[in-house]
């Protein structure tokens, strides 16, 4: 223990970032332990999604219209998380349009993620075996500008008139002109996004949306790797022991039996100041 | 009874401009009955006790002028009636032209005296830091006013060593650094009591502070500018907002309960029917 | 002169009928608004493009490396200005996706980029939404423990214990690897009405802002622009 | 070559960023990664030329097919004006000091300037403008008694529409409008913020140690 302290130098308050290193360990041996787990082939039980199945219909709908599939990786650059769960949702989504011979258009915001989102459809196209199909032309860079990029997807739902509009990443203020726009050109709508702010507009305007944690969890479903879905159950575990320490601390909070109980026998402060981070972290 | 349910979205549209437009471009009033968070504000400034030392912290730039300059304004008006010290800082670069304005309209023509009754201790980077910085030593943290003063040289600074000598924080923000920082760093460990103001679109994230006694009342958007402006007697840009806003907002209410009535017939015709 | 006659009267023209053609899209996709949408798409990306010239790739690798190469670089600069011929390449390998044969050596600035926000991401994200929201939710539930003047039954049944009870029903709902039955059903169930009611109230909080951004433009037609010709509208501002 | 470089350098890149973070402010390992994080800045003008090439790819392409053939000209003029001009003017010093602090441009008059400042402001600000008809319009169509659940989102929205109103203090409305902001959507976000940063987590170090790799392009 004291030895870790050394280690992490003269920090301003070390205990916070101690305490973090461990609960991260902890974290990091959960998703490892349940992958391993899962890649040995255990059977790992995983609830439905409804937005999920919905997908599927969805792109099965713009098929038999013929028409195009919009999938917006939402607004974020390639350093948001989101962004990349989002690019491994459009390559499931892109691989079963690829398969029925529909087409996947593909609005870009982030210059970064142009080249990433290319290369994913266009893989999509060889895995379901059609090559030929891809076409340059869907995977657009529209803007960098938040509203121009709006402006140009709207203009695609209602010219090249989408059956299903698929928004998957992080959104902001232009969420609801987007899903407002998909309802009034009559197309399916499904969102996911963990912008909390924007959540309302999508769960108004769409017909169904991942919330928050759902869209990492759809992109462990989509990858079809089983030993994705292990990282699911490790969170799973994580958050019944997150709520344990919730638990503990309202404990401490309401009684402070606890807190002179650590400060004698540790000589710890409070339960709360383990989790306490100073200026400048 | 179906046409309810199956509105021409145009028309909403239509409703919703003028709605909107009309009350603004007629500068209708609308009554203001000022929220409890705002009075609460109102009344702890109130209680001051002659020369007390206010801490005002702008931490705004333009981008957020419409709805927390007309705070600033309504809140220095205040403290211009009253016989206090207000120290004034800013965490965000662009704050002090809008600070400067508000100034010329308020506690200058009040005949409040610079470095007297009131101080611009200015822009200083770091946020939290700074904030942090304050804590133990303001005059260390700032070492000059605005003008380059310096701080042992200003009156108003008299006795106003650390945060702890403050008596009252007041934070109108856009965002970070702002109140979160102001509530770690200065609120929480003076145990001073702390009032804030911040755009409509981020008011959500601070009620939980009221909740937690951490802030004594929040100001929030526009409506938070013209609820202070009526305590004030004082109508401004915020009173007049609240026209198009309000009736913008009964009008949606309106189109909603419309929305259900259509509705709730129509599902009691498909059930008798079935 | 001819400055003056641009901005005040060409410029605000130009501004407000792109305003209104961008407002005619309410009533239906017309060709008006089809060509303002294609000049916000190619102006912007114009913009994007000399935007990021001046103000990325000139003073981060241009203006750095230029030193490096005239000997202006300070002593504690040099190894980093060296240094930037690392993100210089990486970038440059974007471009090897228009060859056949080295298409693959574009993956090598994305695997970059992934791996080094992925690891920025997860610190910063699990202190800030993971640590600092569960140490928020350490509430008191103890009537008797709050300062003079606080109503503790108040505090502990209207706010502290909903808000407890909530985090961890919401929680619930994002259980993946358990049906949502039984018990685990009921909780989750509560957790959706809380979500179901944050998002009403963060929709209805929002209408506030919206309108003030229409006011915006309302008054940027009336104000300053026709404000100019029409005195009565002028003070509008 | 091709498979194990690049999660070697996604591993190593993770993994420095990680470590960094446990140092302090102003230590060499937290400088090292603020100039990591930098080169990202770099790396996106390139990113940006390769973007900004498709749209004139994809423009010409359209416009020679005949497809919307005026728009698409409309589209690439106004992008070679703003770039020609941008390039050639763009290095004025007061146009980069309002980029970098904000504000107006109160320069002398720069035809770069004039074409954001009246053009494209005013088409941002208006596509941001419209959501408040989309807001009352999707307000309308959505909030519908359906169910129990959407019965909550539909109250909800109201009382804290009509909590805003500055007559709703007379009835204590806004009291209920502020628990609601208080409890509910405190415990609610909460949640949704350690449900992501599980979620976002898990994701990171999957990608990391190379498990996730899907945005590589397929295997």
């Amino acid at each position: 223990m004291l030895a870790l302290v050394t280690i992490f130098g003269d920090l301003q308050y070390p205990l916070a970032k101690l305490v973090m290193a461990i609960l991260l360990a902890v974290f990091f041996a959960l998703v490892i332990l349940y992958t391993a787990r899962a890649r040995r082939g255990a059977a790992l039980y995983v609830r439905p999604i409804g937005g999920l199945s919905a997908m599927n219909e969805a792109i099965g709908r713009a098929t038999e219209m013929g028409k195009p599939v919009l999938y917006v990786p939402g607004m974020g650059d390639v350093d948001n998380i989101q962004t990349i769960a989002a690019v491994v949702i459009l390559s499931g989504v892109a691989k079963l349009a690829a398969s029925y011979d529909t087409r996947t258009i593909v609005p870009i915001r982030s210059p970064m993620l142009f080249p990433v989102a290319e290369e994913t459809v266009r893989n999509a196209f060889v895995d379901a075996g059609r090559p030929d199909s891809f076409n340059r032309d869907d995977v657009r860079f529209l803007s960098n500008d938040q509203f121009a990029f709006t402006a140009g997807v709207t203009g695609i739902m209602l010219r090249e008139r989408p059956a299903a509009n698929i928004y998957m990443g992080a959104f902001w203020a232009e969420s609801l002109i987007l899903a407002e726009t998909g309802f009034l050109a009559g197309a399916i709508q499904i969102a996911g996004t963990a912008n909390v702010s924007q959540l309302p507009f999508f769960v108004a305007a769409c017909d169904y949306t991942l919330i928050g944690e759902e869209l990492y969890a759809a992109s462990a479903y989509l990858s079809k790797n089983p030993e994705l879905l292990g990282s699911l159950k490790a969170s799973d575990v994580s958050k019944v022991m997150w709520g344990a320490i919730i638990l503990i601390g309202t404990l401490a909070a309401s009684n402070s039996f606890l807190d002179r109980f650590l400060d004698r026998a540790f000589g710890l402060p409070t339960f709360a100041d383990l989790f306490t981070f100073t200026t400048g972290d | 009874m179906d046409w309810l349910t199956r509105l021409d979205r145009r028309w909403l549209y239509l409703a919703m401009a003028v709605v909107v437009a009309v009350p603004f471009l007629e500068k209708w009033t609308f009554p203001i009955i000022p929220s409890a968070a705002a009075r609460k504000i109102y009344d702890t400034v109130e209680a001051l006790p002659p020369d007390s030392v206010v801490l005002f912290s702008a931490d705004y730039d333009p981008g957020s002028e419409a709805e927390l300059y007309p705070m600033t304004v309504a809140i220095f008006e205040h403290l211009a009636r009253k016989n206090l010290r207000l120290v004034i800082t800013q965490l965000w670069p662009n704050a002090d032209p809008l600070v400067q304005e508000a100034l010329k309209t308020t506690l200058i023509p009040a005949g409040k005296v610079y470095g007297k009754d009131y101080v611009n201790l200015g822009y200083r980077p770091g946020g939290s830091i700074l904030i942090s910085k304050c804590f133990d030593d303001i005059p260390q943290a700032f070492k000059t006013d605005k003008d380059g003063t310096r701080i042992a040289d200003i009156e108003a600074m008299r006795g106003v060593g650390k945060l702890g000598d403050v008596d009252l924080f007041i934070v109108i923000s856009a965002g970070t650094p702002g109140i979160q920082e102001w509530v770690e760093q200065g609120q929480a460990r003076t145990g001073r009591p702390m009032a804030s103001g911040m755009t409509a679109v981020s008011a959500p994230d601070f009620f939980q502070y009221v909740n937690s006694n951490n802030l004594i009342g929040i100001l929030g958007g526009l409506r938070g500018a013209a609820d202070y402006e009526q305590l004030v007697g004082r109508p401004g840009r915020g009173s007049l907002g609240m026209a198009p806003q309000s009736f913008g907002h009964l009008l949606i209410v309106l189109f909603i309960v419309l929305g259900n009535i259509g509705f709730l017939l129509a599902r009691r015709r498909s059930r008798r029917a079935s | 002169m001819l400055a003056l006659v641009l901005y005040q009267h060409v410029g605000l023209w130009v501004g407000a009928l792109l305003t209104l053609a961008i407002f005619s899209f309410l009533y239906k996709d017309n060709p008006v608004y089809k060509f303002a949408e294609h000049v916000f798409v190619g102006v912007a990306a114009g913009w994007t493009v000399a935007y990021t010239y001046w103000s990325a790739f000139v003073p981060n690798l241009w203006t750095p490396l230029d030193d490096l190469f005239h000997g202006k670089t300070e002593d504690e600069e040099v190894v980093w200005s060296w240094l930037l011929v690392v993100p210089a390449t990486l970038g440059l390998l974007f471009f090897a996706r228009f060859t056949q044969k080295w298409a693959w050596l574009s993956r090598w600035s994305i695997a970059f980029l992934v791996g080094t926000y992925a690891g920025v991401n997860l610190t910063g994200m699990f202190q800030t939404n993971l640590i600092l929201q569960a140490k928020a939710t350490f509430v008191n539930l103890n009537p008797n423990g709050f300062p003079a003047g606080v109503n503790g039954m108040e505090q502990v049944f209207l706010y502290n214990l909903p808000i407890l009870f909530g985090v961890l029903a919401c929680l619930t709902y994002f259980f993946f690897s358990k049906p949502h039955a039984g018990f685990i059903g009921v909780t989750a169930r509560i957790g959706i009405l809380f979500l179901m009611a944050a998002f009403g109230a963060s929709f209805g909080y929002t209408v506030m802002a919206r309108i003030s951004l229409f006011i915006g433009r309302l008054q940027f037609l009336f104000s300053e622009w026709l404000g100019q010709y029409f005195e009565s509208l002028r003070q509008l501002a | 070559m091709r498979r194990t470089v690049p999660l070697i350098i996604t591993f190593v890149a993770g993994v420095f960023m990680i470590a960094t973070f446990f140092f302090n402010p102003d230590t060499w390992p937290q400088n090292a990664a603020t100039r990591v994080k930098d080169w990202g800045l770099i790396l996106a003008t390139f990113a940006v030329v390769l973007g900004t090439g498709n749209i004139i790819r994809v423009s010409i392409h359209k416009a020679r097919k005949g497809e919307e053939r005026f728009f698409k000209i409309v589209l690439l003029v106004c992008l070679f004006v703003t770039l020609g001009l941008g390039l050639f003017l763009g290095s004025d010093e007061e146009i980069r000091s309002t980029w970098l602090n904000g504000g107006l441009f109160s320069g002398s008059f720069n035809p770069f300037y004039w074409i954001y400042q009246h053009v494209q402001l005013p088409l941002g600000a208006t596509m941001f403008s419209l959501l408040v008809f989309y807001i009352t319009s999707a307000a309308y169509r959505a909030f519908r008694i359906r169910s129990f659940e959407a019965g909550i989102l539909l109250a909800t929205a109201v009382i804290v529409m009509l909590g805003q109103v500055p007559i709703s203090s007379a009835i204590g409305l806004d009291e209920v409008m502020a628990w609601i902001m208080s409890v509910p959507n405190v415990a609610a976000k909460r949640a949704i913020f350690m449900g992501a940063a599980m979620g976002i987590a898990a994701m990171s170090l999957k990608i990391i140690l190379g498990i996730e790799r899907s945005y590589l392009g397929g295997d």
